[in-house]
């Protein structure tokens, strides 16, 4: 238990250094490296959580695919030529507050109502039960993202298409 | 002497009534009822109206509007009637209210003046104040009925049966009178609310003498009357010493001769005359004289009319259509020998010459307030008669004495056959103009011997006293030669002052004659002395001086300047109302809300920046707001 | 796990609808480029073609359910269904001569509208938060696409990017407040909540995570304080989308918030406490801001945006009221609020519809939103006029038109909870109708007694399929407004709450 | 049961909606059609209304007639439930009469453009149907509300009227919306919240103002119907409109052409007081009590306000306007003593203030078509010019201050009256008071109006007019106005015509009444 | 291991991406901060997953939250781009024509 508690620990240190650094840096590229990590980090906690095929499949849609369009992002909307400004608007302070406000908000609720629960890992999720569960009882939802998926490709298309 | 009223079941009341409308769920009448005093009221009604039909063929000859006055005129006599003869007091409030509206409308007959339309209006206005009196009265009457009897009436034998039954509460009866009062003080010109009927005199005179002398001014008296027991148990009469009726009679008495002293136009001094002559009603009936009240009605319609269309005559024909005893009048009789007897014959009666209709009415209010414990209203008028006898004298003195001093026609408007024949002299009017005055100055000596104690006469009492529904310990006094002689006396002094006064070349002859005849000239001195500081101090310099200027001061400006700032008032009322609590106030509260909505509009698109990251901290505020709220609120 | 049981009946709707898809997207690259407009036929057909085994299922009247609850079709479920496949016809209707002369990509604008009422479909029957969830985003990611259909035009790509980004973040936030709700209940099947919530109570975090979940379509409603994109993407945004989003897109969101309250986080009044207060506020806010803030618009569009804000608000009165009632025990209440969100919304439908069909019509000739181009209209287009006035007078809830029923069921359900809360709701919902009345007001008095502002005086040609639009909405909400008995029907059908 | 039994007020009611098709399907510039048409319909109306007034039973006037009552939507429990009683029947008389005059006013008032006299008739017909709608008794307050639309109204202040007109529409816009929709609150809560007898309704629940009204409120505890009688309130006062709700008149009336403000005044300010009593009073009768003093109360000082309002006027109609206040002030006095004999009162006035104050909007046009202007201070000597309009003003000015004998007395005297003994359970102390403030009103209207005829028709002719092309009344202006004149007198001479209509039904409703707050 | 620790980690990163989503101007920062908030909620799925003793539905749920999180950022990723060719701007300031 230990181990897992340190490695939680180094985890989510990561994550959250790498997430402030994602609202905070200066430079874009860094802030898309800096969700890699976050990423990263979030697949790993999943396997400390036992959900393997969920890490797996983090790794797979986000360190591989999400995080590409995010630079491919970058770059086609970067004018190279143009000097970097600042990052951030005049929202910051506002910003700060609010999100210090949810924070609050949802840690006193959640301590609040989990308190101590403690974790009790059992042995890590088959991907079968997760398929049997995707298969069984959530075949229609995974049906119409199916289509969501092509519509969400045709319609990314449609718009990024030059013509 | 207390004498109870002789009950005699010959002379009972004609009613004829039908459903006039019908409210939750009974019916309510409209009907005659015809009994002595309805018909005392028909006869001087249709009598005056009659000559005063025929006297303004003459009189309104020509006038632009000569079908509009006699439609008036008629409508009036109607309504009159219709007032007389209503058998409830809602349909006396009817005829009430008409005969108000006629004299709008013939007060306010040459209307292109501003001044002849200002004065009917204030006539109306004023007489419509106190007719919240007579609105709650009336209302308070059909309460008064449904206190004796379970069921509310108008019925006026029922509203007198209700009064003197005894089962209705004395404040009710009280509320009732006082109202009924306020109603009588405004139509009969009581003080304080009588400046409207000098300015009414801006009518044509036979107006003035049907509606303003005989008729219409009489209804409060009439209603008085009518639904005495109100009054008599409502205001404690029977009681003596003194109550607001009485009061308010009593002072008007004094008021209106006092202010008849100060008037140079004729038809005011006998505006005012009327005024102080029914301030003598109200206080009669107010001491608990009814007899005598309603027989000086009788009586005082007929020389008051005399006098009025005497005033026309000498306008019409004497002086240019002019009322000004001063600057046109003066040395009539000369010119005018039927008016001038006529108007003597009706100021004699007036002012309470022995054997005249006056005399005989007047006493008899003196005496029935001597009798009951009156008595102080019996020196108040006793001290109205001085004043009354001096005004008149003096009034005809200007019109008839003295040197003519009628210039050019004055353009007063009257009619048009001024400019026919303005441009004579002074001349005696035509005879449609003299006839009715002589029949007036017949009445004015005749009338009084319907009811003359003192040759043992009462028909009045027998013939128009109400038999059924009226209080049973009224008093008639018998004839007492000490109070005819004291009230002569009195008379004769008035007239002997005013004498002195207004005839200065007789003064001083008088005065030469003394001083040879006697030769002492302390004596003449000290009779000088005496009859100057008389003569100058206190009549001229107590009455006429300081005393009735300044009560004619006061009445211009204090009594009619409350009237008439009540009437500025409202309307500056009016406008503070409008301008500031309605437009701004009011209004502006809801154009403020309309504004207003507006605002919050502007506001709240203000918010919709067009700033997306705003929109996000927006959004996520609110979530976090919400959230607090609803964990704070679990 | 047994295996799953396939009603394919009850999934012939949706099935249907998603061949349809296929077929438009397929067509595409079948026809030449100047029949493009033909996938508009197919698309129509398909919407009408999907509408058959509705009806058969209507007729059979069984409820059906799948995988253990999770995905329902009843009469509610056809109900709207049945909207929103005729909404979705009508939307084409309006769609074919605004996407065809413009220079769009037509068979994507199809398939993307097909796709999104696919979504809809699916939300109808969907008992399930992750279906739900699916659902949402089916609805709105092609939403998203279409709403910056219009790609030269920067108006169009700004009404995209805040509708999205705030779609987005409403949907994390949704998603947030879900993965409590599983956390807390351990189930994502509503009826489980419902046993939980039944069982337990609302927790404080529980009302936290409900209240985040709702957020998700609180956006889509676009109700007060979630709603800062729709006036901005409404204007932005092609016309026909605008009226796609204002009708089908909310209804979206309304019914996933029927689905989620009233056979979730209602449990026969217990977890009322948890929601009410905050669909109490939103809906004050709605109604009143929205309307306040119409009040000033002069563009028709942006109108007519906030007027569907402050609409939202009307429809999420008589949640509160359920919910006011339902935590006093009385569960009476939730039945007529329940059938009264249908009704409002199917009535609500129709007249929104009809009116950016003729707005659409309009701006054909005047190419322009601000409502001082409808000056006059009725001199020149006595027809549109009177067709426009019918909507704006239904709008503002005046009686012989569908509206006024709307409200009606509306007031009904508060007046029913008629605690204090709900008699404050009340009123101030009946001031925001008087409110309303000024705007709609505004337009009719700009068409009828204002004078044209141009020379061209010949009447707006409005082409057959728009006709049609037209035509049929300004019907139902007449036939709606005379003989409300048959939406009236509809609702009671929709209606088996506390049953 | 003969066919006019069952069909004669569907008749009244419909034939001006298709008077309104027919017109609206006339080209405008047809202005021989237009007219024609309007005046064929409106006389239809009122051949129908005088058959109703025929074969009306005056023996039972308490009993509903031509009663019909037909499902309309199941699902609310709504009917199609008209009839007429003695209540309603004088308002149905006044609504087909007044309209038929006003049609023939305008003949020759025709609106030209910028003439803001004439009559927008394109509206008139379909108006007067709507009020007449609620006129009958017929008894479902959600006819009302259905038809309860002032936009029509607004229409009609916008399209032809003085400068202001948009601000008035506005206003009157906000005003009766405002009210309607707390009153449309108030009809649901008494549909949710009243336990109607089934038998009367055919469910618990009804809109049946009859159903309603023998309920007499049960069900509701003491709250509940305090508030459902403050939203009718609110809807019903500003209709009156009462203070201070009023602002939105004087606006309206100025704003509006002759003939709307005849209208106005004639029938549509009636629905707020035919509300009070057809509705508010008999449904709501605890709370009803439980108001009557603030309604007298408001009542008493409109009548105080209004006249004063009148006294700062400058501008003849809206004098007029104000007056309007002043006298629903007394109406509304009568209602709120809760006794037969105040309602009778109020039912009275209400008829006798459309006949008087419609008048007095008619000549008050009729002036400004002449002169082209309301303003008093360039007013001055219409009995010179035109005598017989003076004459005619001057009736009609004193038929409005409550001159005994013509009808506007009817309404004032008895409801001053009924406040001196108020129902059972109301303070008499109170409303004593307010019958002398009501008594002083009448001086104050005496006041006004007798200070607005000198202003007009008394004095000399203003320079600015000596020249002026003056016609005097013309023979159109004497075919509408001698009915409703002769109608003054006559109601005023025997107002039995009217009471006793209205008795029957005003006592059975306040038994019904007292049966329920104690008698 | 806590539950709690996992919950309050993703509520950090939550946090952290509202932050972002607020103060970054740049469209493509915003949209990673989207993602952050996103994968807080995955890990809150998980969490529990976990702490209902390996109920499959959370991890269900988690996976359909990525597939959608990809197509919304796809999407997003693709109206930015058009943004930037329409105003050569992906700055977010620059997009306020709509407002009002």
């Amino acid at each position: 238990m230990v181990a897992q508690n340190v490695v939680f620990g180094v985890l989510a240190a990561a994550m959250a250094v790498s997430a402030i650094g994602i609202v905070r840096t200066k430079n874009i590229m860094h802030a898309a490296l800096f969700l890699v990590v976050v990423q990263a980090g979030g697949a790993g906690q999943f396997i400390l959580l036992g959900a393997e095929f969920v890490a797996w499949v983090q790794v797979l849609v986000y360190i591989g695919a999400v995080i590409v369009l995010f630079l491919f992002g970058i770059m086609l909307t970067r004018d190279p030529m143009t000097a970097e400004e600042s990052l951030d608007n005049d929202l910051k302070w506002p910003g700060a507050a609010a999100a210090l406000l949810l924070a609050g908000l949802l840690a006193t609720v959640l301590i609040d109502a989990f308190e101590k629960e403690e974790i009790e890992l059992v042995a890590p999720t088959y991907t079968r039960a997760i398929t049997n569960s995707i298969f069984r009882s959530y075949i229609i939802p995974f049906e119409i993202v199916g289509l969501l998926l092509l519509a969400a490709l045709i319609g990314a298309v449609v718009l990024a298409r030059r013509d | 002497m207390r004498l109870p009223t002789r009950r005699s079941p010959a002379v009972q009341p004609v009613l004829h009534g039908a459903t006039w409308w019908t409210n939750g769920g009974f019916d309510l009448r409209v009907g005659v009822q015809i009994d002595g005093l309805a018909v005392m009221m028909m006869f001087v009604v249709t009598t005056i109206s009659l000559l005063v039909h025929v006297y303004s063929t003459e009189y309104m000859r020509d006038d632009r509007r000569y079908t509009h006055y006699f439609a008036a005129l008629n409508l009036f006599t109607a309504s009159m009637l219709l007032l007389v003869v209503a058998d409830n007091t809602l349909q006396l409030l009817v005829g009430w209210e008409l005969v108000g509206l006629c004299s709008f409308l013939l007060i306010g007959h040459w209307w292109e003046e501003k001044p002849n339309g200002d004065a009917a209006l204030k006539a109306f206005f004023t007489t419509r104040t106190g007719d919240i009196g007579l609105l709650t009265g009336v209302i308070m009457t059909f309460f008064v009925v449904e206190r004796a009897t379970g069921q509310g009436s108008f019925d006026i034998m029922a509203v007198n049966e209700a009064a003197l039954s005894g089962k209705v509460g004395h404040t009710l009866l009280m509320m009732t009178a006082l109202a009924l009062l306020l109603a009588i003080i405004g139509k009969s010109g009581q003080f304080p609310l009588h400046t409207w009927l000098p300015d009414a005199m801006a009518g044509p005179t036979p107006v003035s003498a049907l509606i303003h002398a005989a008729t219409m001014v009489v209804a409060g008296v009439y209603l008085g009357a009518r639904l005495y027991p109100v009054f008599y148990e409502g205001l404690n009469i029977g009681g003596g010493g003194i109550n607001a009726m009485a009061a308010i009679g009593g002072t008007t008495v004094i008021i209106g001769a006092a202010l008849a002293f100060v008037q140079d136009d004729i038809k005011k001094v006998l505006a005012y005359s009327t005024i102080s002559q029914l301030g003598y009603m109200v206080m009669g009936l107010g001491v608990g004289a009814w007899t005598a009240a309603t027989f000086h009605l009788f009586t005082h319609a007929f020389f008051k009319a005399n006098l009025f269309l005497g005033s026309g005559s000498v306008a019409h024909s004497g002086s240019h259509h002019s009322f000004d005893m001063k600057k046109s009048m003066g040395g009539l009789k000369k010119y005018m020998p039927q008016t001038y007897w006529t108007f003597v014959i009706g100021t004699l009666a007036l002012t309470g010459f022995p054997m005249l209709a006056g005399f005989f009415s007047k006493d008899e209010i003196l005496a029935t307030a001597g009798e009951s414990d009156y008595q102080f209203f019996k020196y108040v008028g006793l001290a109205g008669a001085v004043m009354t006898a001096a005004y008149m004298v003096r009034c005809i003195y200007l019109t008839f004495f003295g040197e003519y001093r009628g210039g050019q026609p004055d353009v007063h408007g009257d009619d048009a056959h001024a400019v026919e024949h303005g441009h004579d002299g002074p001349h005696e009017s035509p005879r449609l103009i003299t006839g009715p005055l002589w029949v007036l100055s017949g009445f004015s000596i005749l009338a009084g011997y319907l009811n003359a104690p003192a040759f043992g006469i009462e028909k009045f009492k027998e013939w128009f006293e109400p038999r059924v529904a009226f209080p049973e310990t009224l008093i008639h006094p018998e004839f007492k030669m000490a109070d005819a002689a004291t009230a002569v006396v009195v008379v004769l002094i008035g007239y002997a002052l005013a004498y002195a006064y207004y005839w200065p070349k007789v003064l001083p002859q008088n005065l030469s004659e003394r001083n040879g005849l006697a030769r002492a000239g302390k004596t003449f001195l000290v009779n000088k002395y005496y009859l100057d500081h008389l003569y100058t101090n206190v009549v001229v310099g107590g009455i006429k001086g300081p005393v009735a200027r300044a009560a004619y001061w006061v009445n211009q400006n204090v009594i009619d300047g409350v009237l008439n700032g009540v009437g500025r008032g409202a309307r500056v009322a009016g406008k503070f109302t409008y301008a500031v609590i309605d437009q701004k106030g009011v209004d502006g509260a809801i154009n403020g809300i309309a504004v207003g909505t507006g605002e919050i509009g502007d506001a709240t698109r203000k918010l919709q920046t067009g700033r997306l990251q705003f929109y996000a901290l927006m959004l996520f505020i609110c979530v976090g707001l919400f959230g607090l709220a609803l964990w704070l609120g679990h | 796990m047994p295996n799953p049981v396939f009603d394919w009946h009850a999934l012939a709707p949706d099935l249907i609808l998603a061949g349809t898809i296929l077929v438009v997207l397929i067509s595409d690259l079948v026809l030449p480029e100047r029949d493009a407009w033909q996938t508009s036929r197919i698309a129509s057909l398909g919407v009408l073609l999907a509408l058959v085994p509705i009806v058969t299922l209507a007729v059979d009247g069984t409820n059906r359910e799948m995988f253990g609850g999770a995905y329902v079709v009843d009469n509610y479920a056809l109900a709207l269904k049945a909207f929103f496949l005729v909404v979705a016809y009508l939307t084409i209707l309006i769609s074919v001569d605004y996407i065809g002369e413009g220079d769009y990509y037509q068979s994507e604008f199809y398939f993307l509208l097909l796709t999104s009422v696919l979504g809809m479909s699916a939300m109808t029957s969907a008992r399930d938060l992750i279906t739900i969830f699916v659902a949402l985003e089916t609805i709105s990611i092609p939403t998203y696409v279409l709403a910056t259909f219009r790609k030269h035009d920067r108006r169009s790509s700004e009404a995209g990017i805040k509708y999205y980004l705030m779609g987005v973040l409403s949907s994390a936030v949704m998603l947030y407040g879900m993965s409590l709700v599983f956390g807390v209940t351990g189930a994502t099947r509503l009826p489980d909540v419902t046993a939980y919530v039944s069982a337990n109570g609302t927790s404080s975090l529980m009302v936290v995570a409900i209240f985040m979940t709702l957020v998700g379509f609180a956006f889509k409603v676009s109700a007060v304080p979630f709603h800062f994109w729709a006036p901005d993407t409404y204007e932005g945004a092609p016309t026909p989308v605008t009226a796609f989003l204002s009708v089908a897109s909310k209804a979206g969101g309304f019914v996933a918030i029927l689905n989620l309250v009233f056979f979730g986080f209602y449990a026969q009044g217990t977890g009322a406490d948890a929601w009410w207060p905050a669909l109490w506020v939103m809906a004050v806010l709605s109604m009143t801001l929205g309307n306040l803030s119409a009040l000033k618009q002069t563009n028709i569009v942006r109108m007519l945006a906030y007027s569907s804000v402050a609409q939202g608000g009307f429809l999420l009165v008589p949640f509160a009221a359920a919910g006011i009632a339902g935590a006093r025990g009385d569960l009476g209440v939730a039945d007529s609020a329940f059938s009264a969100v249908v009704v409002y919304l199917l009535v609500y439908g129709a007249m929104n519809l009809g009116a950016f069909a003729v707005v659409i019509a309009v701006a054909r000739r005047t190419e322009s939103g601000e409502i001082s181009s409808y000056a006059g209209l009725f001199k020149t287009s006595p027809t549109l006029a009177v067709m426009m006035t019918g909507f704006m007078a239904s709008l503002a809830g005046i009686p012989f038109l569908g509206g006024w029923y709307a409200k009606f069921v509306m007031f009904r359900s508060v007046l029913e909870a008629g605690t204090t809360w709900a008699v404050v709701l009340a009123v101030v919902a009946a001031l925001n109708t008087v409110i309303a009345f000024f705007y709609y007001a505004g337009v009719i008095r700009a068409m009828w007694f204002e004078e044209p502002a141009g020379d061209d005086r010949t009447p707006i040609t409005v082409p057959p399929a728009l006709a049609a639009a037209i035509g049929l909405t300004s019907a139902a909400i007449v036939v709606v407004g005379v003989y409300p008995q048959l939406v009236a029907r509809v609702g009671e059908l929709a209606t088996r709450i506390t049953s | 049961m003969d066919w006019f039994d069952s069909w004669g007020l569907t008749l009244v009611v419909f034939l001006p909606v298709v008077g309104m098709a027919l017109v609206l399907l006339t080209p405008r510039d047809d202005e021989r059609s237009l007219k024609g048409i309007a005046l064929a319909t409106t006389l239809a109306t009122l051949g129908v209304a005088v058959g109703v007034l025929a074969k009306f039973d005056y023996d039972a006037t308490s009993k509903l007639q031509f009663e019909v009552n037909k499902s309309w939507i199941e699902v609310i429990n709504s009917n199609y439930h008209v009839a007429v009683d003695g209540i309603s029947l004088p308002l149905l008389a006044l609504s087909a009469f007044i309209s038929v005059l006003c049609v023939v006013y305008s003949w020759n008032h025709w609106p030209e453009p910028h003439n803001p006299e004439g009559l927008p008739r394109v509206d008139s017909p379909a108006r007067d149907g709507d009020e007449r709608h609620v006129r009958r008794a017929g008894p479902d307050p959600l006819l009302h509300l259905l038809r309860d639309r002032p936009a029509p109204d607004v229409l009609h202040d916008r399209r032809l009227g003085g400068p202001n007109r948009e601000y008035a529409s506005i206003k009157f816009f906000l005003f009766t919306l405002f009210g309607s929709a707390l009153m449309l609150l108030g009809f649901l809560a008494l549909y949710f919240k009243v336990d109607v007898d089934p038998s009367m309704a055919g469910m618990q629940h009804s809109f049946d103002i009859v159903a309603l009204a023998a309920a007499g409120g049960s069900g509701l505890v003491h709250g509940t119907q305090l508030l459902i009688f403050g939203g009718l309130f609110l809807g019903f006062a500003i209709k009156v409109p009462m203070f201070p709700f009023h602002t939105w008149l004087p606006d309206a009336h100025t704003e509006a052409p002759t003939v709307g403000s005849v209208l106005l005044a004639a029938i549509l300010l009636k629905l707020g007081t035919y509300g009070f009593v057809r509705i508010a009073l008999p449904i709501l009768p605890e709370a009803a009590k439980s108001w009557a003093w603030f309604i007298g109360l408001l009542s008493v000082i409109g009548i105080i306000y209004g006249a004063l309002g009148c006294l700062a006027q400058t501008d003849m109609k809206r004098l007029i306007a104000f007056s309007s206040v002043a006298h629903m002030g007394f109406v509304m006095l009568g209602i709120s003593t809760m006794t037969d004999f105040g309602i009778n009162a109020a039912i009275f006035g209400m008829v006798a203030h459309g006949l008087i104050t419609g008048m007095l909007f008619f000549v008050a046009g009729s002036i400004q078509h002449n002169l082209h202007t309301r303003e008093f201070s360039r007013l001055g000597g219409l009995l010179l010019q035109a005598p017989r309009m003076g004459w005619i003003l001057g009736f009609c000015a004193m038929a409005s201050l409550g001159l005994p004998g013509l009808a506007g007395f009817w309404g004032e005297f008895p409801a001053i009256m009924s406040a001196f003994s108020p129902a059972n359970g109301l303070s008499e102390v109170t409303f004593r008071t307010y019958m002398v403030i009501a008594a002083v009103g009448t001086v104050l209207a005496a006041g006004y109006l007798l200070w607005m005829l000198q202003r007009v028709a008394f004095g000399t002719v203003k320079d600015e007019f000596k020249d002026a092309d003056i016609h005097d009344v013309s023979t159109t202006e004497w075919i509408a106005w001698t009915p409703i004149l002769v109608l003054i007198v006559v109601l005023g001479v025997y107002p039995n015509l009217l009471f006793k209509i209205t008795d029957g039904a005003v006592v059975q409703m306040t038994d019904a009444m007292t049966k329920v707050i104690g008698g | 291991m806590l539950l709690n620790q996992f919950l309050l980690l993703g509520a950090f990163l939550f946090c952290a991406g509202v932050y972002g989503v607020i103060t970054r101007r740049n469209a493509v920062l915003v949209l990673m901060s989207v993602e952050l908030m996103l994968a807080a909620v995955n890990i809150n799925l998980v969490a529990f997953s976990a702490y209902r003793a390996g109920d499959v539905v959370g991890q269900v749920f988690a996976l359909f939250v990525l597939t959608i999180a990809a197509a919304e950022v796809g999407v997003g990723l693709a109206i930015v781009l058009l943004i930037y060719r329409n105003i050569r701007s992906s700055d977010l300031d620059d997009v306020d024509v709509l407002k009002g």
